[in-house]
């Protein structure tokens, strides 16, 4: 670990999550920015097959999906080492319509220096790599979510 | 014999109708003939076997990996989090 | 008003920031995603004068920073159309060390149609044209900081 | 004459050494005429001529505009929030 002082935190809870507690967590003295993306249940879909959802059924392999966090997380500092403390979330279970499921959140110095490019690298190697699942619930049934990355061997 | 103990996620999961299993491989056996096994075990696997991925021990698997002594596997789907 | 519908929340207060309750009011059945940025007091700043801070104290004129946060919002929505719901907050009073000062969120169906951009754009627009300022007070006196840029008239 | 509301914020406001002043203003007065008054008055200004921003009922003005009668005027240095 190069980083050894810088906070890192990766969970997978079925607990409500809490931005702002969160964001205090990772926040140093020298932070003076933090970008935070969060995915929500969406409830009406327009775009490819339109549909409603009722709710996310989210299941994860807990302690693979932490360490791909970690390394997700490694990613970043590699790619942005201006980055201070980085927070990735899943909330798993049964999500209800404009819950927010995932939290991605990384402080910083100052605005300009990648934390937004890196909240946004954060959310989609989450979605590349880490492994969770969600089945959508509504009116018609329900169906299980297939992405379409396929990860190489050790990534 | 090498027992390893099998994980199953989401579709997978359904499809086999157990989150876990344990099985005793040959030694030197192959994720591609586990899998193999699987399916023949367990039929609705077969529409799933272009896309399943595995994992060995928590890190991402090729097919041609060898399964090394009491692995953790795990197949599923590709992810779908966030 | 084009969007009556969707909410804009533009506020300035001396309340603690509540990023999970804006982020709620500002999710419709079709949100699926969000970015928030916040500014942070930030303690100790090592680029250009490097120096320590103990606090901020930030001052507004508050009904032309809310005439003008709306005005960002608005600039928001022309550029990404599909931003859904915007929250634009600017703390006031003696703000400690660690403590979030303003919050920038935009909601949006996806991630991938400007939300993270907007949400930069509105940091990057309240940081010119908001009219707010802040004084530093720090282990060697106080300083009001001034920004750089000049609005145009009308502006 | 034209009794404005005259409104200061920041460095201005302590230089002025006060929050709020009203003054009466020939008709036609523009914000360049106003400016030099204030100047004028209190002396502690100059240095900050050059960056003065102005606004009228809550809109950015330039040098040149007409004060409306019954204005909200304020002065203020370049924004720093966020």
């Amino acid at each position: 670990m190069q980083t050894p002082n810088l906070p890192t935190i990766v969970l997978i809870t079925e607990e409500t999550l809490d931005i702002d507690s969160l964001l205090a967590r990772i926040t140093l003295p020298s932070t003076g920015a933090s970008v935070v993306f969060t995915g929500v249940v969406r409830g009406v879909t327009s775009r490819g097959r339109p549909r409603q959802t009722t709710r996310l059924e989210y299941e994860a392999y807990p302690p693979m999906a932490e360490e791909k966090m970690r390394q997700v997380a490694e990613e970043i500092r590699r790619k942005w080492p201006s980055v201070e403390g980085i927070a990735i979330v899943q909330r798993v279970g049964n999500l209800e319509v404009g819950a927010p499921t995932t939290v991605i959140a990384c402080t910083a110095a100052h605005r300009d220096t990648g934390v937004f490019e890196a909240a946004r690298y954060g959310i989609d190697r989450l979605k590349e790599i880490v492994p969770v699942w969600k089945k959508e619930i509504g009116p018609g049934g329900e169906e299980w979510v297939e992405g379409l990355y396929h990860p190489e061997p050790g990534e | 014999m090498n027992r390893v103990k099998i994980l199953l996620f989401a579709t997978l999961r359904d499809y086999v109708g157990a989150r876990a299993l344990e099985l005793d491989l040959p030694p030197g056996a192959t994720i591609a003939a586990l899998e193999d096994l699987l399916i023949a075990r367990y039929p609705r696997l077969e529409k799933v076997r272009g896309s399943m991925m595995a994992a060995v021990n928590r890190q991402y698997a090729a097919d041609e990996q060898i399964i090394p002594e009491n692995a953790e596997i795990a197949f599923f789907p590709p992810v779908s989090g966030g």
